[in-house]
């Protein structure tokens, strides 16, 4: 198995920083590279939406929505019983994984590109989909359908969190400008896309070994937790990726929705929506165990395992 | 020089905070105020501005006596900051009159 | 009429700002922007000059230098006479529709590619020239030819403003290395050039949304000013085009600049050199009214009513 | 600890005038400072450091009792900063012999 | 208003100096502190954040005087800081209890 | 003589510095096009290398090593005897000039790709190894061997400098990726290079003017000893070069990082190392006077003293 460039930029990341080498992007930069991604994933799905029906999809749509609702109910005993976690706590973590992570899935269209496998290429409309049903699963779970709970602020949050509204005006103009988008952005957006990703998982490697030394803290089962589940996960959106007759890509890019969890639009969501949850131990899981765990392994085992199971 | 006292108030808590703070502070009736992005170590870990989810930003207000405490009954009563990273401080300073 | 994707990343910054999404870009990324916008478009014409006498274009700066002159002195009298603001505040927006915005100048040749159609390619030099009689005139106009005015300062404040000196900069290199510039500095400049605008644009549509929210304070009159004025500008920007012999294309950039009112440099340069002056009348008129007309309506009509003009 | 008590003076002003202050203030005898960026909101509005012409920065200038008077008396004397958003405050601070 | 008064212990510094002085304070019990990027002047010239080597930081430490007078020894004793350029000053502040 | 489009961006960031124009770039993008450079280079180096036999460069590796050591030892007596500068001075001094300037080193490969002129594709490798040994000897220079110094810090100051790390980085990923890597990452760190390296100049002729003040302060020993010793430097890299066998692109190469010296890596470990050295004496020669001379007088000329002795 020979690693993409862009995950050997995330190991190097990792690498650097457990050396104490003094290295960190800029913020600006970081953030920079973010919104590119997040644009330019929206951009690519939008421009294929409109290739196509709208209508046609929203069944699927409404399937994705069921898997981003049964991800965190499959989580949420398991670190509550198992796990011993507070309620609190295992409603956060489980909201962060029913959520997804937007640097995984770029991960997974790069490999796909690389292995030259096609993909619908709609996905990035599931991506959307899915940051949302997972927070509002997690305070439910939390709380109860509690009245306490400003949903409002709570919709201002989530909905309106800055990577889903970037990702969401990607699609749209995508969507209204259609193919010859290309021509005119290629250049900025679309063409160094590999590029941004490989610059912007340094920097992830370099965050996420600093939520390494945290794992002591928080213990064995987080650890063996951010492994197995993203695993289990994967399986789970195999299955719903049948249902819907994706293609072994799709299928990829699916499983890896599933298994990815959120480290960006989550965390800020659920810091507001339940400030009694540890901030620590979800990021810990996400971002320091779960996130490198599919960079690295899970994205190509995810691909053996659809190979297996669709029997491409 | 013509001076008049007044409480130097500094709050330090997560960026993330921002919006509902100042928010709520309006509403106590602070008119003025100065944000400085920060980064740090407390109780609850290292700040270091990494990423997103990881700066603290620094609020200074300068408030009369009857808006500090105003400010302090609120801080201290409300739930709702008792989960967040925040350290407030307060001091004496001394404002010009300018105009 | 369908837009320029461009346009739209300036209409979604809009809408996203309204529904108080809490986005902005890092400023240093605004100012990187900014900074090879403005590099860029000076190379653009610093190349095309390379290519022609520049002696032969004196004329024609002489010219464009008149209408420089003449915008702010239209505008002064409507705003100090109909609008009744104060002299000073008058002849500040006067100096801040004099000069030009760069954006909606980059919008223009975004349009006229994208309609494949052709333009004098040293529009850039009147650009820079553009940006600076309307100050002084601004300052006449507010003071007199007062002894009290420190012309030094003001001559570094505004000949000598970063966005100027930058597109002097790109201009001059332009013009020494000529075509083969071409071939080293196209994949950083030349070919990103409509995406960076498309992202700078999105950054703008939020700051011009924030804006609008000043205009219940400073009324009716100005709103009407912001949308008025720049379509009489533009007739005044034709005029000297056709005086000037432009093609279609160089006369709907011509008209750009004459309609459009400056965000960055004259508000600097004004705000130093006319203290008493409103600077929150100038930047909502500039930067949230004229600005979203020119790049959502103005150039398209500038654009119908240049080609019913030369009978194209 | 040796500590000599000076004053420390705080200015909050847009980032615009940066280089005419400092010059100013340079030509009163001012000959350490620091700079630091911020945002904010005070009388003539919200500074929110979105573009470039929309920041504050915040000036801090440890002076003597004379020095102090002698900027005190600059700023509010002379008309030139009448019309620019400016803050302006003392506070005690002991500054520590080192060299 | 339930306040703690504490030091205020505010050092202005280079920025190479971050990583060994933050070091330095922790070993001798400093457990939060805050970290401001900054610009400035003073006797080593102009500090202007132009580019990497060129930028200050102002370390703020809220403590206790015991935890004051150990840092201050440390630093004036020590010839490790001799050579930096570093401002160091104290000022009074009255902590909220919040927890 | 022409001058290459990127030498201009130089001198204009100068001009305009030295005009008192309010122009800096924001750090955190100064940052980003410093990363850039330093990936892409390491990068191009580990590609090459990934075709050849890394074992057969190991002799050339320690007669780099050795060259490295030598330019210190040559320059610490004319600093400290004939120019009457403290020891720790001189031996600082010293050790910017053994070290390298990546900044000099691009605009080489800029100034070879203008002239079509190929070059040994594994030189980037010789920048890394030639950062390290200077700083050692200046350390060794100004302290004798003695036990005092902090050789573990010293070592993590300087082997694991940001520049340094990212270089190796680039390099590794070059090496192991292999040549593939050019398709997937050329639009974001290949193609961009020379623009990137234009702004970067821009804002270094900016910094480097600003250093020009101090010279004043600092005398004209100083200022001849930065234009000569890079010459006199030079030409040890060329006999160097000629020792290696290496061909007229890559002797030009190792000139430039004999005759260059460090401005960034250098500064910072020395700062740590050795804190009585007065930074400011080092810097301006470095950057103030020789950086500039390198990349505008410099590279010619040494290219001019390569093709004739080599008789090309
Ligand atoms: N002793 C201290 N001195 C200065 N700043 C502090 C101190 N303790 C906490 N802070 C700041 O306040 C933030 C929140 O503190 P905490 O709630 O204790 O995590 C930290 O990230 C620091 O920026
Ligand atoms: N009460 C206050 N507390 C803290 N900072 C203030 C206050 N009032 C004004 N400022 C700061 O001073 C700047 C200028 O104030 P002003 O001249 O009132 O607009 C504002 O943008 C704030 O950053
Ligand atoms: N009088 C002062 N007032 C405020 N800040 C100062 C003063 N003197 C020095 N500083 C700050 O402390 C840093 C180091 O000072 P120095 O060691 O004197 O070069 C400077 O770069 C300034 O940021
Ligand atoms: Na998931
Ligand atoms: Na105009
Ligand atoms: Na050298």
């Amino acid at each position: 198995m020979t690693l993409d460039p862009v995950v050997m930029f995330f190991i190097a990341g990792f690498i650097i920083s457990l050396m104490r080498v003094d290295f960190k992007l800029p913020s600006a930069i970081y953030e920079f590279l973010s919104i590119m991604l997040l644009i330019t994933i929206g951009l690519k799905g939008g421009i294929e939406l409109s290739k196509q029906h709208v209508g046609d999809l929203i069944g699927d749509v409404g399937i994705v929505l069921l898997m981003g609702v049964f991800i965190p109910l499959l989580a949420y005993p398991i670190l509550y019983l198992l796990g011993q976690f507070k309620r609190v706590d295992a409603a956060s973590i489980a909201a962060h994984y029913g959520s997804v992570s937007v640097g995984t899935y770029a991960v997974g269209v790069a490999f796909l590109e690389s292995h030259h496998v096609s993909y619908e290429s709609h996905m990035p409309l599931y991506l959307v989909v899915l940051e949302i049903p997972a927070i509002v699963v997690g305070i439910v779970l939390a709380k109860g359908i509690s009245k306490e709970t400003n949903w409002a602020e709570m919709a201002q949050e989530s909905f309106l969190a800055k990577s889903i509204v970037l990702l969401f005006v990607g699609l749209f103009i995508g969507w209204a400008a259609g193919e010859k988008i290309h021509l005119s952005l290629d250049a900025f957006f679309f063409a160094p896309f590999k590029g941004i990703l490989a610059l912007f998982l340094l920097e992830m490697g370099v965050v996420a070994a600093s939520q390494v030394g945290l794992l002591k803290k928080y213990g064995l089962f987080l650890l063996g937790f951010g492994i197995v589940f993203p695993v289990i996960a994967s399986c789970v959106g195999l299955v719903f990726a049948d249902l819907m007759g994706l293609s072994l890509g799709g299928s990829l890019l699916l499983m890896i929705l599933a298994a990815s969890a959120s480290y960006i639009a989550v965390p800020a969501a659920v810091r507001i929506a339940l400030p009694e949850a540890n901030p620590g131990l979800s990021l810990t899981a996400s971002l320091g165990i779960t996130f490198p765990f599919n960079v690295i392994v899970g994205v190509p085992l995810y691909y053996k395992i659809a190979e297996m199971y669709l029997g491409a | 020089m013509e001076t008049i006292t007044k409480i130097m108030m500094t709050i330090i808590t997560e960026q993330n905070l921002e919006r509902s703070i100042i928010h709520d502070l309006e509403d106590l009736g602070v008119d003025g105020y100065t944000i400085i992005e920060a980064r740090g170590k407390g109780d609850s870990g290292i700040k270091s501005a990494t990423w997103m989810n990881d700066t603290n930003i620094q609020i200074e207000l300068i408030v009369d006596d009857a808006l500090a405490s105003k400010i302090y009954n609120y801080i201290s009563d409300t739930k709702k900051y008792d989960n967040y990273s925040m350290m407030v401080y307060l001091s004496e300073v001394k404002v010009l009159k300018r105009h």
